[in-house]
């Protein structure tokens, strides 16, 4: 019975996405026709006169009402097609495919290089709560959420690259002598394991590496502050009690006892961390030449281009409900009681 | 998702007697939970020496600066650090100490300010629609998911875009992204409580729903968003410095950290670290203190761990 | 159909054409000496500059790609840096070309031996071809085109495979130049009529996507938003094969990025550096720095005269007098530009333009000449400037700011997004006092003036209007500058422009690259593009 | 008495590092426990009993320690031996049961898998033979479909089966000493008795030794061979348990007894000292007046939940689940009447309904000639019917706002209806209630947290008759307090109806209370009523089964 009742909850959960989704569609065409700036102008290039001008603002469909607009807008949807980049001058479907994946992989790397060290710092916090090594651990974090992302990753820019050399050149995704490797999925480093190639693995690691402890630093503390306080109150717990009363060993409670339920706050504060992260990586992509969505984002607001962010945008939230649905997933695989329980 | 407390119960064992002085007023009590809470914890006495220093700056900055924090000096053009000019100087000329100290007190008001926004309305639309649920719960939390389901940085970015970058609109914006914290935290703490006995309690000695809600249930639900709020003052000034970092942030010559880094950071490279580094520690600063504060700042405002 | 990765690559647009085996490991990447790598800040958004929207930055793909007729010479500044040659015009594709005695047409024979990619020839029907889709499509080519007095199909004529005549609608010394700027590049008509559809007569979409021309360079890859690879054409005929056989241009937009990246040697030209960057890497020795000042253009302060105080010509002038042009050059130019202030007499020497005018920081005569006017009082303003070029603009925004204070003149600064500063500043002209940078193709006083000292005009964002400024740019646009009657009108528009100050000059910018002590052959040029087809490698 | 017990503690002292500095938990302790023994601690809550125990196993918070005394256990000393000596005994040679089964279990782990991770840290099993075991023990533990249950989460069993999970896991690796810590509180008095009766012949068989920590001195002397009182971290008294209810010698001991509701007394035997002289108890008992107008009528009340919850009961009904099903009742001027049940029985649902803070699907209330019922909760707090309708908590901390101080909740219902409006007149009046119902002046500015049980149970009582109210509901006011606090309080409660002359209408679950403070008793299970009597009827001769199973189930204290 259990896993049906979850199948229903997941459905009624992706349901629950659509009016949201509805929304973003509804915000976004509007704060894009909001945006200062005629992208009919800025469309007809240097030296338009106000005739060319005219001319391009009918072909954009800039002449119609808004409310036209909106219905041109939605019947394009429903093909799925979300318009022409302006800036970049590509279909936005096509952009965001391609981007896509480096702005994921990179989010992803982050996240796992963050949870690798935030987790065990906020289990090591909550064992010894209160002591130096709960205050250092909290110290620690909180100094890498206060600094802006663009000013850290510029920073191990200068001191990794172009100080030491260590790191490879912050050019995107590859080093230009690497070509990349064959599109499978989208995200290079396993595109270059399913072909076997291990040298341009580590040309597509070697160029994540900075910009990813860059996102990680900023992501460190809300998931080592959740992990420490989910910890603390499952190690408070009564079950944890009677594991330790019934004489199971240290590792047993910490990890198949108290972690594994402290994991669950910590899964959602992931979810949401990964979000967050996804949108904030913009500045980021920017100072790593990253290709990814959020630099595109960024110049096509700038320049008022409405399809590329509208795109963009519904992209995010579509990710976004994606992701939630993926929580809801995990979640469900770690808490039986999903479902039954308010 | 819901929002889980850190804190750690007593241990069930040990309810000491509660030992309380005789009489005191109210203001006294206070501040005696005030310095309790402060010595208590090191690094919550650190946040607040550091907030003290801030406000400081904030308060008496404009004072007490050396230099004009605008007036730029053809003479001294991105001089580095020295007796002269503690931080060094700018492209400008202009004193990069005395623009750091100043800047204070504008990145205090918009983080501040924002804060207070999404604050004041986001607990209160949380507030009322774990209060009363129904139709009116169904909106607010539609709202937050259309708002949570963007990007949130590029949301902000969009608002200062469309509205024109001033320091209002800034505020805004980081109060709009800032908004669906306040409301799920709000609902799920007011929710909670909804049915606790002493607001069937407060019900029974007559109190309307709305009354319940202001002077029962909420200030009951503060002290854990009193940790969101002071995480989301760090994320204000530096969503205010990405800002800047795309140029949509507060105008020139105002000097304000974000934009000071974020100018600053293409210095980096040719060498002018400090054009970059003293605002950007500045910021940390401010954000790192504002992070740590959290924890003292709940402590403060519930009683239940006064003595 | 996912075997060679970067046919079908991340969505790379791939041009056809033989491929050459990409090199994969590093170490045999360094080895190639004739590849370089280019780092650029702006995005290539098309590869077809014809095409409606498509950028400024997308302009080198037509140059390196894609052959003109002809096409302007180089020449050597003192300091050894090559520079285009404006009065110097050279055959591309054309082999040679003659004026008609009337002046009203131009015919050109062009190379027997010239190839498209595809190894068809070039014809005069590709170039009728060309010149009517130039004229045509609309938008900024049809504009530029019609500077030169090429607007209609019909002026364009094949006379047989080999010969192509230009009629003209008037006598000009624009039209042949006009002709050399990049935008009549000569595209592969047939490739060109095969992917024409109804709604597309002009193939906009296809060679949007798709290079196919006759130039020194193929696209071999383009990632959009991320960069474009160029490999040689061992085939050109338009001129000396280049020496490099690939160029490789990576879109970097964080500066700081791009310059580390110089200094630590990952590539081997930073195209379009700062002003800071250029005069530290100059001094550090790091890189090499080419630029030279851009031909007819100026950083200007624009007072509209839609606003009030503005229309008084000696608050213009007070204003001229109040700002500080030296603090400005150095602090927010870095020295890098060519004074346009402190000149001797109020009636110019000679005609050469941008030429120095006769204002320079002088506080008191400032205040003389505000406290003539009803605004002696001093009133608000805000400066605006554009986002894009904050780089300058920002510092100098600042210390105009200031230079204004103290005549009592408050400004307040106003940043405005690239989207916006189009519409705002050039076609609503609607912005009190703000930032430009114009500069014109074409070298000459008169076409400067036509595009920012008319009414109407888009570079007039100032609204200047006057009837003798609008007749002498009418009279001297288009007559020879050896007209005896030209050099007279000349410097009665640059007295009045002294005079009047619609638009008040800071300083002529250079356009400065750098590139690794191992490039060779940089030129600069007018249109603030690389031209990579000169470019060499020295051996180690 | 054999010559070596099992267990000695000699001299054991805890301390715990608290805020306000180092708190003795549990001063020097002694305590034996022999082969085969069932030795009872019973104490109130801070009598350090608890502690003792997690003391002996070594279980203690961070923040506590051992600071003086020994625990040997069968000659090992526990008190000093590392942790991973701690490990082999604890579950294998000592283990333990806890209160509040449910939160005892990891909530996402399979019960099954549980048992199974002792065994196999004790090596009672392997890998092959663990599932086998695990089911054994499940089936020893008398659960039906133990292969099924095997696969159970703790979420999916009801209290007593998770109780009997526990205990499966502290029997598992057969330990020679089980504590039991308050392994029945929480439990309804029928699942109470069938754990206990269980662990007591598991226990048995094997030749345990058992320690039962409960609050409950009848439980205690119901199962226990000896009995050690405890109070504020001392051992007060040692003794056979069938002495100590003859005889207790210690005045604390006597306090406690005295203070334990039980068959055949009266209210005021439960004071230790009884206040006979100064003041006869007041005629509060009255004989029901048929021609008397009731001040509350209930008829046909029904509470209907639509189902969204897998509950389980109450299932037959497809669309909803009927908490409270039809159940119609009087109470008359003056009247005290007790309404009784386990937990779920819709006792508190028809209560909340009685107050109006719920609204009935359908039924009628009928208060001082009104329909009230009709009223929507959310409208009757401007009611003039709400004054007279009142309400004291069943969790007295609950129900205290954190944040209001206990003048403040007191004078809150003076402010809102009793038309009280100058600061200096509220105090007038809270502290004439304050002195109504024992409460000293100066610990009305204090925050509930800095105030005892007894004393928040106080401030709820003088917020609730501040009012004056005509009816008061009385929601198990007592079953979170220690039994001298509730001998005081229900006194209490007696004093004030017979001053003030109000109805009561006493919800709980426990018999013996209700007796005590009702004329009438109502008995409820499942939504219904299924009998309903004088409270001397009721104790004496019920004809209900469940109402005759409730009786037998109370522990009774070998008088």
């Amino acid at each position: 019975m259990a896993s049906a009742t979850k199948l229903r909850i997941l459905g009624q959960r992706s349901l629950q996405a659509l009016p949201a989704l509805v929304g973003i569609i509804i915000v976004t065409f509007v704060l894009t026709r909001a945006l200062p700036g005629d992208p009919a102008v800025y469309f007809a290039g240097p030296a338009a006169d106000a005739r060319s001008i005219a001319e391009i603002r009918k072909q954009l469909g800039l002449d119609r009402t808004l409310i036209e607009q909106f219905g041109i807008y939605l019947r394009q949807l429903a093909q799925g097609d979300l318009g022409q980049s302006i800036s970049t001058g590509q279909p936005v479907i096509k952009e965001l495919v391609n981007r896509l994946p480096a702005s994921i992989e990179l989010t992803l790397v982050a996240l796992l290089l963050s949870a690798l060290v935030a987790i065990p710092l906020g289990i090591l916090a909550a064992t010894r709560p209160d002591t130096w090594v709960d205050h250092l651990c909290r110290f620690v974090t909180t100094a890498g959420v206060s600094l802006p992302t663009f000013f850290t990753g510029i920073l191990l820019v200068y001191v990794f690259y172009y100080l030491l050399g260590w790191a490879p050149a912050p050019m995107g995704r590859l080093n230009v002598m690497y070509l990349s490797p064959p599109h499978v999925t989208g995200f290079f480093t396993i595109d270059a394991l399913l072909a076997g190639d291990l040298e341009t693995l580590r040309a597509t690691l070697a160029q994540l590496i900075l910009p990813a402890t860059t996102l990680g630093l900023f992501t460190l503390a809300p998931l080592a502050r959740m992990t420490r306080g989910s910890m603390l109150q499952v190690l408070g717990s009564d079950f944890v009690r009677t594991a330790r009363a019934a004489g199971l060993s240290g590792r047993k409670v910490l990890f198949t006892y108290a972690f594994r339920n402290a994991l669950l706050p910590v899964i959602t504060t992931l979810g949401m961390v990964f979000s967050f992260t996804l949108g904030a990586n913009v500045l980021v992509e920017k100072v790593f030449a990253w290709p990814g969505i959020g630099s595109y984002a960024i110049e096509a607001l700038v320049v008022s281009d409405y399809a590329a962010v509208q795109g963009f945008v519904l992209a995010m939230a579509i990710l976004f409900v994606a992701l939630n649905l993926v929580i809801d997933v995990a979640y469900t695989l770690v808490d039986p009681r999903v479902g039954i329980e308010g | 998702m819901q929002a889980r407390k850190d804190g750690l119960a007593m241990p069930v064992a040990i309810q000491a007697e509660p030992v309380v002085p005789k009489r005191e007023t109210g203001v006294s009590r206070w501040l005696r939970h005030v310095r309790h809470v402060l010595t208590s914890n090191p690094v919550t006495l650190l946040a607040f020496v550091l907030l003290t220093v801030i406000l400081s700056a904030a308060i008496l900055g404009p004072a007490l600066v050396p230099y004009d924090p605008l007036q730029t000096n053809a003479s001294q053009q991105m001089k580095p650090p020295s007796w002269a000019h503690w931080f060094g100087t700018d492209q400008l000329g202009r004193d990069v100490f005395s623009r750091v100290v100043v800047a204070a007190r504008l990145d205090l008001i918009i983080s501040v300010a924002a804060v207070a926004l999404s604050f004041v309305f986001g607990s209160a639309l949380g507030a009322v629609s774990g209060y009363f649920g129904g139709w009116c719960d169904k909106l607010v939390g539609r709202l937050c998911d259309t708002i949570m389901a963007f990007p949130l940085f590029v949301l902000a970015m969009g608002i200062v875009a469309a509205l024109g970058n001033t320091v209002d609109n800034i505020i805004y914006a980081t109060a709009i992204i800032n908004l669906p914290f306040y409301v799920r935290m709000a609902r799920a703490e007011v929710n909670v409580r909804r049915n606790a006995g002493f607001v069937q309690a407060a019900r029974l000695s007559g109190n309307s729903d709305w009354r319940i809600l202001a002077l029962h249930i909420f200030p009951n639900a503060l002290p854990p968003m009193m940790v969101q709020i002071s995480l989301n003052m760090g994320w204000a000034i530096l969503n205010a410095a990405g800002l800047s970092f795309i140029g949509l942030g507060v105008r020139p010559p105002t000097p304000e950290w974000g934009i000071m880094v974020a100018e600053g950071a293409n210095y980096i490279v040719s060498g002018e670290w400090w054009l970059a580094v003293f605002p950007g520690l500045a910021l940390m600063l401010a954000v790192f203190t504002f992070n740590l504060l959290g924890d003292g700042l709940r402590d403060i405002v519930d009683p239940q761990r006064r003595t | 159909m996912r075997r060679r990765s970067f046919i079908s690559g991340t969505g790379a647009v791939v041009v056809g054409a033989e491929m050459l085996p990409f090199l994969k490991s590093s170490a045999a990447w360094a080895q190639a000496t004739d590849t370089i790598v280019v780092a650029i800040g702006n995005t290539i958004n098309s590869l077809d500059l014809h095409r409606v929207g498509t950028n400024r930055p997308a302009y080198q793909v037509t140059i390196n790609c894609y052959d003109r007729l002809v096409t302007f010479g180089a020449k050597s500044q003192p300091d050894g840096t090559l520079v285009y040659d404006y009065n110097k015009i050279e055959g591309e594709l054309a082999e040679s070309w003659e004026t008609a005695a009337d002046g009203l047409s131009i015919t050109f024979k062009l190379k027997k031996d010239a190839k498209f990619w595809d190894g068809t020839p070039v014809t005069a029907e590709d170039v009728k071809w060309s010149f009517d889709r130039a004229v045509a499509v609309g938008g900024f080519a049809a504009t530029q085109m019609k500077a030169g007095g090429l607007e209609k199909p019909e002026q364009f004529e094949a006379l047989d495979p080999l010969t192509f005549r230009v009629k003209l609608l008037r006598k000009s010394k624009l039209s042949l130049p006009d002709i050399a700027v990049p935008v009549p590049f000569i595209l592969n008509s047939k490739v060109g009529k095969a992917n024409v559809s109804e709604k597309d007569p002009w193939a906009t979409e296809y060679f949007h996507r798709t290079a196919a021309g006759s130039g020194a360079y193929k696209v071999e890859r383009w990632d959009p938003g991320q960069q474009i690879v160029y490999v040689r054409n061992d085939d050109w005929k338009g001129g000396k094969l280049p020496a490099i056989r690939r160029v490789i241009v990576r879109e970097i937009p964080a500066q700081a990025t791009r310059r580390a990246l110089i200094e630590r040697g990952d590539i081997q030209m930073a195209f379009e550096i700062s002003a800071k960057d250029a005069k530290e890497l100059k001094e550090k020795g790091s890189a090499v720095v080419v630029g030279a000042p851009i031909d007819n253009c100026m950083h200007v302060l624009c007072p509209n005269f839609n606003f009030e105080p503005f229309k008084d010509k000696r608050v213009r002038q007070a204003i001229a007098f109040a700002l500080p042009y030296e603090q400005i050059l150095n602090q927010a130019a870095y020295g890098r530009g060519a004074a346009m202030w402190g000149g001797k007499s109020t009636e110019p020497a000679d005609i050469s333009w941008p030429q120095p005018f006769p204002y320079k920081t002088d506080i008191d005569k400032a205040k003389d000449l505000l406290g003539q006017t009803p605004f002696k009082a001093g009133f608000e303003v805000p400066l605006s400037f554009d986002l894009g070029t904050a780089e300058w603009g920002e510092p100098t925004a600042l210390l105009i700011q200031e230079g204004l204070a103290k005549i009592g003149i408050k400004a307040t600064i106003d940043k405005i997004p690239g989207a916006n500063w189009r519409t705002v500043a050039l076609v609503e002209k609607k912005l009190p006092l703000h930032l430009d940078n114009f500069g014109g193709w074409l070298n000459t006083p008169c076409y400067y003036f036509y595009w920012a000292y008319i009414k109407g005009a888009l570079f007039n964002s100032v609204n200047y209007e006057d009837a003798e400024m609008a007749k002498l740019v009418e009279e001297t646009l288009h007559i020879a500058s050896d007209d005896p009657a030209y050099a007279p009108k000349i410097k009665r528009m640059i007295a009045k422009a002294f005079d009047e100050v619609p638009r008040i000059p800071l300083w002529q910018p250079y356009l400065d690259s750098a590139i690794r002590k191992d490039v060779a052959g940089y030129s600069s040029w007018y249109h603030r593009q690389p031209d990579f087809r000169v470019l060499q490698l020295k051996k180690a | 008495m054999t010559a070596l017990p099992l267990l000695h503690v000699s001299d054991l002292t805890v301390e715990f590092q608290t805020r306000n500095g180092t708190v003795t938990a549990v001063s020097s302790v002694d305590l034996t426990v022999a082969k085969g023994e069932t030795v009872g601690i019973v104490g109130e809550s801070g009598s350090g009993k608890s502690v003792t125990s997690y003391a002996v196993m070594r279980i203690l918070d961070r923040a506590g320690r051992i600071a003086d005394g020994t625990v040997t256990f069968s000659g090992i000393e526990l008190h000093n031996a590392d942790d991973e000596v701690m490990r082999e005994i604890r579950g294998r040679e000592i283990s333990m049961i806890f209160q509040n089964p449910r939160a005892a279990l990891n909530p996402i782990r399979r019960v099954g898998e549980q048992i199974e991770d002792v065994l196999r840290q004790h090596a009672q099993a392997t890998s092959r033979n663990a599932r086998e075991k695990a089911i054994d023990l499940l089936r020893l533990v008398r659960i039906n479909d133990p292969e099924a249950r095997y696969l159970a989460f703790p979420f999916e069993l009801s209290g007593g089966m998770c109780q009997r999970i526990i205990i499966a896991i502290a029997l598992a690796c057969r330990p020679r000493l089980l504590i039991a810590d308050e392994p029945t509180t929480g439990l309804d008095v029928t699942t109470q008795k069938a754990v206990m009766d269980l662990v007591v012949e598991l226990t048995r068989a094997r030749e345990m030794s058992t320690v039962l920590i409960t609050h409950d001195l009848g439980l205690a002397a119901q199962y226990c061979d000896r009995i050690v009182v405890m109070e504020k971290g001392r051992v007060v008294e040692t003794a056979p348990a069938r002495r100590i209810f003859r005889a207790p010698e210690h005045p604390y001991t006597q306090r406690l007894m005295s203070a334990t509701p039980r068959p055949g007394i009266t209210l005021r035997d439960l004071l230790p000292n009884r206040p006979e002289a100064a003041a006869p108890p007041p005629k509060w008992q009255r004989s029901p007046d048929a021609t008397e107008k009731p001040i509350l009528s209930v008829v046909d009340l029904v509470k209907e939940y639509p189902r969204a919850g897998a509950k389980a009961r109450g299932a037959e009904s497809a669309g909803a689940f009927r908490a409270v099903d039809g159940i119609s009742f009087d109470i008359l001027p003056g009247e005290s009447v007790g309404l009784v049940g386990e937990s779920g029985c819709g006792k508190s649902t028809t209560s909340a309904m009685v107050m109006r803070l719920l609204d009935p699907t359908s039924g009628t209330i009928r208060f001082e000639d009104r329909d009230i019922g009709a009223i929507p909760a959310k409208n009757f707090a401007r009611d003039p019917a709400r004054s007279r309708l009142q309400m004291v908590f069943q969790d007295s901390t609950d129900s205290l706002n954190p944040r209001f101080t206990a003048f403040r909740a007191i004078a809150d219902p003076l402010y809102r209806i009793g038309g009280v409006t100058r600061e200096a007149q509220a105090r007038a009046q809270v502290e004439r209630l304050a002195d109504q119902v024992v409460l000293p002046h100066d610990l009305l500015d204090r925050f509930p947290h800095q105030l005892s049980g007894g004393q928040k149970a106080r401030v709820g009582i003088a917020r609730a008759i501040a009012l004056e109210p005509a009816l008061l509901v009385l929601d198990e006011p007592t079953a979170a307090l220690d039994v001298s606090v509730q001998a005081i309080v229900l006194n209490l409660l007696a004093d004030l109806k017979a001053e003030l002359g109000m109805s009561y209408l006493f919800v709980s679950h426990d018999l013996n209370v209700v007796r005590l403070l009702c004329d009438r008793v109502i008995v409820m299970q499942a939504g219904r009523i299924v009998e309903q009597a004088s409270a001397e009827e009721i104790m004496t001769s019920p004809r209900d089964a469940y109402t005759r199973e409730l009786l037998a189930a109370v522990p009774r204290p070998p008088v």
